[in-house]
């Protein structure tokens, strides 16, 4: 294995980690775009607010990491059921781009509670990740491989089976798939729409809160965590705003994409490319295949 | 309740169509406009000038420019802030390459290119659709910035990339640079910014307009009924990168003087402006700016009065703020999801029938 | 016509009641104060390091009105305004503060950003900006920018100074040659601002300059240190602020780049940046222009007049009094005073203007004892401000971090940055600016 | 003095055409034909082989039971859909491949069985769009709404107003459509294709949705614009009724095929148009 | 101008001559406008003169000749207005005729007028005269002014208005002479001819046709736009029936006079808006409307929120107050005068505007006797408007309120021009330049109504006060005389009651009775929304009529008015013992109102006998069935028990005064 080749696959390698710790927080958008077709401008600021929710509860209140975790899903569930009550049920049948409106007053609510109750120092999120590269990986092979990144692509698996899981095998589950496709449909499953969302929020909730504490431990718990939001987005477009696997494929192309990009096209162009290139390569895609890579086909009708 | 419409009858369609048919609401816009013209300027100081009313006009402009886009054409965009520097930077290169070359003339001309660009950016959007499009726009955002922040020549090779706004004039009177009075500053927008949303005003309320507008409520009847998309959704583009380009010209030439492209046209600039489109109310002139004056007077407002009036840190007036602002988003939402030239208009409709309440 | 009478009336009552709100508050409680405004901001993605420098700066000046009784017997008021590291703000805050009570003496807005935005305001304004180590360099020449100063250390300089360090630590300038250096900078003005000098420097030693821009806010650099890993540079720079800062010390432990080689700029050495790291961030290096810790008599008396008599702004702060950023914010606090302190002795007056803040400036000088004398001994070097030359003596040292410790120590002496390299880069630039802004610039002799 | 008493008769006087057919004076000249027009998605056939023509000044109906595909026929007709095979003829010519805006320029306009209104815009801007394509005036002029277009913007909503005048809609002139009921959102729609001035108007279900007084009001209106502006119709509706009283020719189509074709009493009596709709497996 | 159009405008005797002058005069000053197309279109003096002219002449090449009639039939349009004066320019007599009218009715008229061309509106005027053509011989052509729907009728005698003015305009090209001549033809009418014909709706009998000639409503005209200071400026809303001696009087002959604008509304439906749009300076409606307004602003007030119902009671209540000193002149304290001020700003201001009242300079009600709180509301909200006393046989003008001497009580003095005595069985007489001809084929009627010396019957009973107004209590022959030998009048009683919102109609009986007692109509609006307030479920009509709580209601709006009653001397006696609420409501189609929606008292005595029978015994409960007439003409029949009930009467002092 020739160095430079080496290079060229740790430069893939880190492309496809980058891209599963951006498609933690696509799936949240995912989540509740799939079942409600809004599109959550809040995503991001929610994975600052659960990870600042879960350091928060550990530094304020002395809570292990154990108990923390818990307390924050709770947090973020309760969350939810706040914003279905105050929120979303009072605007039942308006336009997405109302929705999606709102979803940005939510984000600027959210931005600032988090703030005020938890302060906005950078908080150390350390709850026992592996840290660094892998010293075996770097020995052996002179790979250089990031085990929080390993660590994340092996959650981020977990976490899609058990989103598979939760659509497949239980009712609720179930009954999500169906309010995507009809929103009838849902209500002929006995589930009420008020409780379907709750359930989507809460579920984006705690995928947020795994994103959170992913990018928490990476780069501390502060302010810029809300950002992560930005590289989400071409994930989304590439994948399509209502495909999981969609979502997951997206991060994969567009980290792998913009780490080549920034290495490899960087230096001849003076660097930083990476942000825009995620999103060209995006819009690239999107030329060919409107829908996005896994979005449902558009068949225009009169 | 002032509104009496007696004796306010058309006998032609020129004024059955004109921008203001009801007698008491030209009258106010005059008494705004006189205000504004004759009150206004002898009364404005530097924090007057600098804080509230050029930033205003200017995100009136800028947020009319986007709500042609979005508001009427329906293609929604998150690249403001890169039309904005496409207006600045070519401002400023026009500026320092021609250094006798009229403002006047350096915002239109701004205008125009930013057109250029825009109608270039809004090629995808042939294809790509809604939400889909507004995250395509977001590679314009990051490609321009990214553009102007690492070529040179953009910024004339200084330093740092900063841009600094010379000293030049409009018919005479200096207009940009520290020294030129805020009255004139002031003016020259405030005539740009009037004739900017008289001309779109008239834009929309013709053929052009319609035409944006059956591409917004349903593409395909509209094409059905001989709208081309291509022109249609291309001159949305161009009209809207026009309006944003000047305003960008003025953002950065009258009122900051100086900038620097990752923060003066960051992604928020674009979500900024694009909240204050769907405050005010999309599809509206008014809207425009209605929303302006929100989201840039209100922080202002509340600021001042938490800190000044009621002594709370700044830190924690700041937070409040912020969760104040979404509440009130999300408040206005639920009451009027047609933002607030809705308000106003529901507000209105009141008055017409005062006092009686239907 | 009654109805546009009605509606002009409402009209006015509404626009009364938006301009109450929006108005400033201009009148100042009890009778005549030194208004000093404070831009600062302590939320968004900087507030981590604009939190420590604001309450550094105000706890100055609470210390100097509890124990002293403030300058000459006039207080101090400290006006904060939030920015949030954001130029529109800034330029707000400025304009709403500039004009309180007798009218602001001095700004200082931590932020290149909005530096850049009110040089040509203050100049217009005629008020004092002081910049301490941020900025535009440049401004160093009191020729162009007569009420811009930057005391006691420019970008510049800091770059100037870290390759002094890499010189002592390499074993000599000819050692440099062939060598590799790393510049990893925040892709806005402030990051940029070395380059120039780096780019001469790099010409004049021979060494081989890698630039890496990270853009804001800089939580993925991954790509950027993979291509670290790739060039392996001997010597990594950095011009982070906010987050990047941490990110990018972690990233460098795990390509297993040696701490000891990695140098920041002041701004990417405060406690925020590598605590967050941990273990990784021991060995870390950083320029700095203060002293470390809370060893000196004036944060003994600000913990015993200002946090004990409950005077502070961020009460919680008091466990983190001497973090390398609230050092600078005390730093620029004394200045400020001293500045005051003369234009009240040169003017014999009680109530200094812009201007003869301006002028004191101009004719600074802060001995090592007056340093002492404030409580300050041995926490920065001697300034000696002029109308020619903005900027003054500077002394920079090296700092390292301990992670065992959480301690910042210093181990390098105050030494001089090399103003030969800097001074016609300083010239050049300051002379662009004249020319394109029609400034002659004055005559100091 | 007398009056003839039958003038008050008129209506039947007009549908009485649907029996004896076009004057068979003239030869019949022709609007539109398709010839082996075949269509499908993705191998679904919507459209097999189907071969029809519409006279000029007809009223010509498409028929058939719910997935006949009378829609994708009139996708095809104008421009939506592109068969993969078969030729369509405009006015004699054979029509090459078009764009939807094109064959609406070329006088094809046409209504939706689900109305597709601009819901954001009032009745009155409504039909202005249909005037789209008769407006001329340039962007400049746009710009200050002054001179030629002014003057074209107030010659075209007279005309406009004369189209609402004539489907009795003066009422709503400035309401948003959007909250308008449905037999008058129809309308609404039928005068932003009149607007269009169209030589060929396409109906699909113009009907459908609405009570018995809509229905004659809208066949009033179908006729009158027949015979006002002699304007050749083509329409899909599913009330035999109706079809019956207002079409010259009607089209069954069945399965993507065409079944039947020719005069209403003709059509009627065609044993497998019976079959088809009574549901009788083939 | 040439000789002959200098000749026909030299004497304003008819008013295609006074056309001739205004479209020099005020050439291009508005004469009439339409909303039509989403505009108001409108015609100049110098257009209305140019399609009289075309008309006119295409008329004369259908053959109508001087002296035939030409019968107007449909509702407000500019170009029925223009066949007003283009017949008249031949020295045909325009025959107006109610729009509604039924057929049969119709064909009475135009048999009756021996109208030889009907101008018609649309189609189904058409329709309604060719239904009915065989009746009529002399009829030899129609014109009509809406083509819709006509296309394919048979145009041998059915004429588009278009065609026919393009055939005038076709002779006067084709024959340079056929101006001159039209206009000697105008300039030979002269005053004393017939210019018009106006059918009055009696409450009995059969329409009468009352021959005007020019002089009558040329010399009415002048003195009325004299006395109000009509001019060119103002501006007036044309939407009473055509047929009616007023709408012709204001929106023709005093437009003609002094010029000022007409403008005829889109539809009945729109008539509020175009109000609205058009603010008249000039207005005259019958009572009927006014009430319904008021009725409508009570009722719209109920939904209002409470601090805002508030505000408007207040100010209401002040400008009772104060509001009418302040029309007529008076001084009110200053700090009156400010609060009605504010109110004008906040209430009547508004209310006025809604109402398209904003700019009454002048405002006339007429027809019959308006309720004064009525009046009063609408005097006190700054509107001028005044009552005007008149009959189709004065060419309407009999008394009116002068400015600053108005009392609800009155219908004021006599117009200029008018003397008047009061017979002595209380009949009122009138003479004037304005009084008719005589009855069109009906000598006995002119008779009976016109003495020798000019002195005309008005059949109205009434007396003249101390201020010099008159003061009309009711129609003659209905005044009568209870079986104590009390004054009777049943009008006055009734109107009381139609004061109350909830009271449509009321029919009093006790002539030759022990007492009085009445039938009551509910307004289904004013009371339907009372019963959703008060939760009262209902289905009809009929059901609410009948409903305990509603004569509940009833029974003390009629106790009120016995209370009122009482303490005037005349009536007291008169006091409401018993009443029933008709189940129900009274319909011109049935028969029981005219045209112009006055009750037909006599038809529904009969109509109604057993009922009536039952109010005279002890019965609480009455069997009744009507014959009605749908609204598509079919007919049937409604059955119903109707409830009576008894009403409180007060204590008065008998008076001897009685004469």
């Amino acid at each position: 294995m020739s160095v430079e080749f080496g290079f060229f696959l740790e430069t893939v390698i880190s492309g496809l980690m980058a891209g599963v710790m951006y498609a933690l927080v696509a799936l949240g958008f995912v989540l509740i775009f799939k079942a409600s077709g809004i599109f959550n401008f809040a995503q991001g600021v929610m994975c600052l607010f659960a990870a600042l929710t879960f350091v928060g509860v550990q530094e304020k209140f002395g809570l292990p990491a154990w108990l923390a975790l818990p307390a924050a899903v709770g947090v973020m569930i309760l969350l939810a059921w706040l914003i279905e009550r105050l929120v979303l049920r009072h605007l039942v049948n308006q336009d997405p781009i109302i929705l999606f409106m709102a979803t940005i007053g939510l984000a600027y609510v959210l931005e600032g509670l988090g703030d005020l109750m938890w302060g906005s120092d950078v908080k150390l999120l350390d709850i026992g990740l592996p840290q660094g590269a892998s010293d075996y990986m770097l020995d052996n092979f002179n790979l250089y491989v990031e085990k929080l990144e390993v660590v994340a692509a092996v959650i981020a698996s977990i976490l899609v089976a058990a989103l598979a899981v939760f659509f497949q095998k239980t009712r609720v589950g179930r009954a999500l798939r169906a309010v995507a496709d009809d929103h009838q449909a849902a209500l002929s499953v006995g589930i009420s729409l008020n409780t379907i969302w709750v359930i989507v929020w809460s579920v984006a909730g705690i995928v947020a809160l795994v994103a959170g504490i992913m990018w928490g431990s990476k780069s501390g718990v502060q302010f810029s965590l809300s950002l992560i939001a930005l590289k989400a987005l071409p994930v989304l477009i590439l994948g399509g705003f209502t495909s999981i696997p969609g979502a997951i494929v997206g991060g994969l192309i567009i980290g792998v994409g913009e780490k080549v990009a920034e290495v490899y096209m960087g230096p001849f162009v003076g660097g930083a490319v990476e942000n825009w290139f995620a999103y060209m390569l995006a819009l690239a895609f999107l030329l060919v295949r409107p829908q996005g890579l896994f979005g449902e086909k558009i068949i225009e009708r009169v | 309740m002032f509104y009496r419409e007696t004796g306010q009858f058309k006998t032609n369609y020129s004024d059955d169509r004109a921008i203001f048919p009801i007698a008491q609401d030209r009258y106010g816009i005059m008494i705004l406009l006189a205000i504004a013209f004759f009150v206004i300027p002898f009364t404005v100081d530097d924090y007057w000038g600098n804080a509230i009313f050029l930033p205003l006009l200017i995100y009136a402009l800028i947020a009319m420019g986007l709500n042609v886009l979005v508001g009427y054409c329906g293609q929604i965009s998150l690249g403001t802030a890169a039309f904005m520097a496409v207006g600045s930077y070519a401002s400023f290169k026009l500026m320092t390459s021609f250094p006798g070359l009229d403002f006047t003339i350096v915002v239109l001309m701004s205008g125009l290119i930013t057109a250029v660009v825009g109608s270039l950016f809004g090629l995808p959007s042939l294809r790509i659709k809604g939400f889909y499009l507004a995250v395509a726009t977001l590679a314009a955002q990051f490609f321009i910035i990214w553009l102007v922040n690492k070529v040179e020549w953009f910024y004339n090779y200084s330093a740092t990339g900063q841009i600094n706004a010379p000293e030049r004039t409009a018919l005479m009177f200096p207009v940009t640079g520290p020294n030129a009075p805020i009255l004139y500053k002031y003016f020259f927008c405030l005539i740009i910014v009037v004739l900017a949303a008289l001309v779109t005003k008239n834009i929309v309320r013709g053929r052009i307009g319609r035409q944006w507008m059956a591409i917004r409520d349903m593409d395909i009847a509209a094409e059905l009924i001989g709208v081309r998309p291509l022109t249609t959704k291309l001159s949305a583009f161009a009209v809207s990168s026009f309006l944003i380009g000047m305003g960008g010209a003025l953002y950065f030439g009258v009122w900051l003087g100086a900038a620097e492209p990752t923060e003066a046209f960051g992604i928020d600039q674009s979500f900024l402006i694009l909240f204050m489109i769907i405050v005010g109310g999309l599809g509206t002139i008014l809207g425009s700016f209605l929303g302006a004056a929100f989201l840039w007077l209100f922080p202002i407002a509340f600021k001042n009065f938490m800190v000044d009036s009621l002594g709370l840190s700044t830190a924690m007036s700041e937070h409040l703020q912020i969760i104040l602002m979404g509440g009130l988003i999300i408040f206005f939402l639920i009451v009027e999801p047609h933002g607030l030239a809705r308000l106003w208009q529901i507000t209105k409709e009141k008055l017409r029938i005062w006092p009686f309440p239907h | 016509m009654k109805f546009t009478k009605a509606k002009f009336v409402t009209g006015m009552a509404s626009g009364l009641l938006a301009a109450t709100l929006l108005a400033p508050v201009a009148a100042v409680a009890d009778g005549h104060e030194l208004i000093l405004p404070s831009l600062d901001y302590r939320t968004g993605p900087y507030a981590p390091g604009g939190i420590p420098y604001a309450n550094g700066y105000a706890d100055y000046f609470a210390l100097l009105n509890e124990r002293d009784g403030g300058i000459n017997g006039v207080k101090a008021k400290v006006v904060p305004c939030e920015t949030g590291y954001n130029t529109k703000k800034g330029v707000e805050c400025y304009e709403k503060t500039k004009n309180i009570g007798s009218g602001a003496l001095a700004y200082m807005p931590l932020s290149t950003g909005i530096t850049y935005q009110l040089i040509p305001k203050v100049t217009a304004d005629k008020i004092p900006l002081v910049t301490i180590g941020y900025g535009r360099t440049s401004a160093r020449n009191g020729q162009v920018f007569e009420y811009v100063f930057n005391p006691p250390a420019t970008y510049w300089d800091g770059a100037t100074v870290a390759i002094k360090h890499v010189i002592d630590s390499e074993g000599g300038a000819d050692k440099l040659k062939g060598k590799k250096i790393a510049l990893v900078y925040h892709n806005s003005a402030y990051g940029k601002e070395p380059i120039r000098t780096l780019q001469a420097l790099s010409e004049k030693m021979g060494f081989e300059l890698t630039l890496l821009p990270v853009d804001h806010p800089g939580q993925e650099q991954k790509a950027t240190w993979l291509q670290v890993r790739r060039n392996r540079p001997d010597w990594v720079f950095m011009w982070g602020w906010g987050v990047m800062n941490q990110v990018a010390i972690k990233e460098a432990a795990s390509i297993r780049f040696p701490m000891e080689k990695f140098v920041g700029v002041w701004w990417s050495g405060g406690e925020n940046d590598v605590l967050p790291a941990g273990k990784d961030a021991h060995g870390y290096k950083s320029v700095v222009f203060t002293a470390v810790g809370d060893g000196f008599q004036t944060h003994e008396d600000i913990k015993a007049y200002v946090y004990g008599k409950g005077k502070a702004v961020d009460a919680s702060f008091e466990q983190r009094i001497g973090e390398t950023h609230y050092n600078r914010g005390i730093y620029a606090g004394a200045l400020v005073a001293e500045a005051i302190r003369k234009a009240m002795a040169d003017n014999d007056t009680k109530k200094p203007t812009g201007v003869m803040v301006k002028d004191a400036f101009e004719g600074l000088e802060i001995s090592d004892e007056r340093w002492a004398e404030l409580g300050l001994a041995n926490f920065t070097g001697a300034v000696k401000l002029s109308c020619a030359d903005h900027r003054g003596p500077s002394k920079i040292a090296v700092q390292q971090w301990d992670a065992e410790a959480k301690k910042w120590s210093i181990i390098s002496d105050f030494v001089e940055p090399m103003d030969d390299v800097t001074t016609p880069l300083i010239k050049a630039d300051s002379e662009a600016y004249a020319k394109e802004n029609n400034i002659t610039p004055r005559d100091c002799k | 003095m007398t009056f003839q008493a039958n003038v008050s008769d008129a209506m039947s006087d007009v549908t009485s055409n649907a029996a004896t057919g076009p004057a068979p004076a003239k030869e019949p000249e022709m609007m539109l034909a398709v010839e082996h027009v075949s269509l499908s998605f993705g191998g679904v056939k919507a459209i097999t082989d189907i071969s029809f023509d519409i006279h000029k000044g007809e009223i010509r109906a498409i028929i058939g039971p719910n997935g006949a595909g009378k829609t994708s026929m009139l996708n095809v007709i104008n421009g939506f859909y592109h068969p993969q095979e078969g030729t369509i003829y405009w006015q004699g010519k054979v029509r090459r491949r078009m764009k939807p805006h094109e064959a609406a320029k070329s006088g094809i306009a046409r209504t939706f069985q689900n109305v597709a209104l601009f819901k954001g815009m009032s009745t009155l801007d409504n039909v202005m769009t249909g005037r789209g394509l008769r407006m001329k005036s340039n962007f400049f002029w746009q710009c200050i709404h002054k001179g030629p277009a002014l003057r074209e913007e107030n010659e075209h909503r007279a005309k406009v107003e004369e189209i609402i005048d004539f489907l009795e809609i003066q009422h709503i002139r400035n309401k948003p459509v959007g909250k308008l009921p449905y037999g008058l959102q129809k309308r609404v729609e039928l005068a932003r294709a009149l607007a269009m001035e169209p030589d060929l108007l396409l109906l699909d279900e113009p009907m459908a949705g609405m009570n018995l007084e809509e229905k004659e009001d809208m066949s009033r209106f179908i006729i009158e614009t027949n015979q006002r502006y002699g304007t050749t119709i083509a329409l899909i509706e599913h009330d035999m009724g109706v079809v019956m009283d207002l079409s010259d020719r009607v089209v069954v189509l069945d399965y993507g095929k065409k079944i039947g074709d020719g005069p209403p009493a003709e059509v009627q009596a065609n044993q497998e148009v019976i079959d088809a709709y009574l549901g009788v497996s083939h | 101008m040439s000789v002959a159009e200098e000749a026909a405008s030299a004497r304003l005797e008819t008013f295609p001559a006074v056309l001739l002058r205004n479209a020099k005069q005020w050439r291009d000053r508005p004469a009439i406008r339409e909303k039509d197309l989403g505009i108001w279109q409108t015609w100049t003096w110098n257009d209305t003169l140019q399609e009289v002219r075309s008309l006119s002449i295409g008329l004369a090449e259908l053959g109508v000749k001087k002296g035939d009639h030409v019968a107007i039939l449909g509702v407000n349009r500019p170009r029925l207005y223009f066949s007003f004066a283009a017949a008249q320019a031949l020295g045909a007599v325009p025959v107006p005729v109610y729009a509604d009218s039924a057929a049969e009715e119709l064909a009475y008229i135009l048999e009756h007028a021996n109208a030889h061309v009907v101008v018609a509106e649309d189609q189904e005027q058409v329709d309604k005269v060719l239904e009915i053509s065989e009746q009529l011989p002399a009829l030899k052509e129609i014109v009509y002014d809406d083509p819709r729907g006509l296309r394919d009728y048979d145009h041998t005698h059915l004429h588009s208005f278009e065609r026919v003015q393009a055939r005038g305009r076709e002779a006067l090209a084709s024959d340079a002479g056929r101006e001159a001549l039209w206009l000697e033809g105008i300039a030979a009418e002269k005053g004393s001819d017939i210019g018009v014909m106006l059918y009055t709706s009696g409450t009995t009998g059969k329409p009468k046709g009352v021959m005007l000639s020019n002089d009558n409503v040329m010399i009415s005209a002048v003195n009325a736009c004299e006395a109000e200071k009509l001019t060119e400026k103002d501006e007036v809303l044309a939407y009473l029936p055509l047929a009616w001696v007023g709408d012709h009087l204001f929106s023709y002959c005093q437009s003609y006079v002094a010029g000022y604008c007409i403008s005829c509304p889109e539809s009945a439906d729109t008539m509020q808006t175009d109000m609205r749009e058009i603010g008249p300076s000039f207005f005259f409606a019958p009572p009927r409307m006014f009430e319904g307004l008021l009725t409508s602003v009570m009722i719209r007030m109920e939904d209002a929120g409470s601090l805002k119902r508030k505000m408007f009671d207040y100010f209401i209540k002040h400008a009772e107050k104060v509001g009418e000193d302040i029309l007529n002149g008076k001084a009110v304290p200053f700090m009156d005068r400010l609060k009605y001020n504010l109110g004008e700003l906040m209430v009547y201001g508004p209310l006025k505007n809604t109402f398209g009242f904003s700019k009454i300079r002048v405002g006339y009600t007429a027809g019959e006797a308006i309720g004064p709180e009525i009046f009063r509301f609408y005097r006190s909200l700054g509107i001028n408007l005044k009552q005007l006393y008149g009959q189709t046989e004065a060419s309407i003008f009999v008394t009116v309120q002068p400015d600053g001497e108005i009392y609800s009580d009155t219908v004021g003095k006599p117009a200029k021009d008018v003397e008047i005595k009061i017979a002595d069985n209380g009949e009122v007489l009138f003479r004037s330049p304005g009084v008719f001809v005589a009855y069109y084929k009906n000598e006995d009627s002119t008779k009976d109504t016109k003495n020798e010396e000019g002195w005309v019957y008005s059949g109205d009973a009434g007396f003249f006060d101390d201020r010099g107004h008159l003061k009309i209590i009711d129609r003659a022959k209905d005044v009568g005389k209870l079986n104590d030998g009390s004054l009777f009048a049943p009008k006055y009683i009734e109107n009381k009651l139609k004061f109350f919102p909830n009271i449509k109609e009321a029919v009093a009986f006790g002539n030759e009775k022990d007492k009085a007692t009445v039938f009551v109509n509910i307004d289904l609006n004013a009371v339907g929304n009372w019963a959703e307030r008060n939760n009262i479920a209902y289905a009809s009509y009929q059901e609410l009529a009948g409903h305990p709580q509603v004569y509940d209601m009833i029974r003390s709006h009629i106790e009120k008015v016995n209370e009122d009653l009482s303490k005037e001397p005349m009536m007291a006696a008169s006091q409401i013992h018993r009443f029933l609420v008709l189940h129900k409501e009274l319909d011109a189609d049935d028969g029981e109102l005219t045209r112009t929606q006055k009750v037909r008292r006599r038809f529904v005595a009969e109509r109604y006998d057993d009922l009536i029978s039952a109010l005279y015994s002890d019965k609480t409960e009455q069997y009744t069935k009507t014959e009605v007439v749908f609204e598509d003409g079919r007919k049937g029949s409604i059955e119903a028990t109707v409830r009576l009930s008894d009403a409180k009467t007060f204590a008065y002092a008998q008076s001897e005064a009685a004469e």
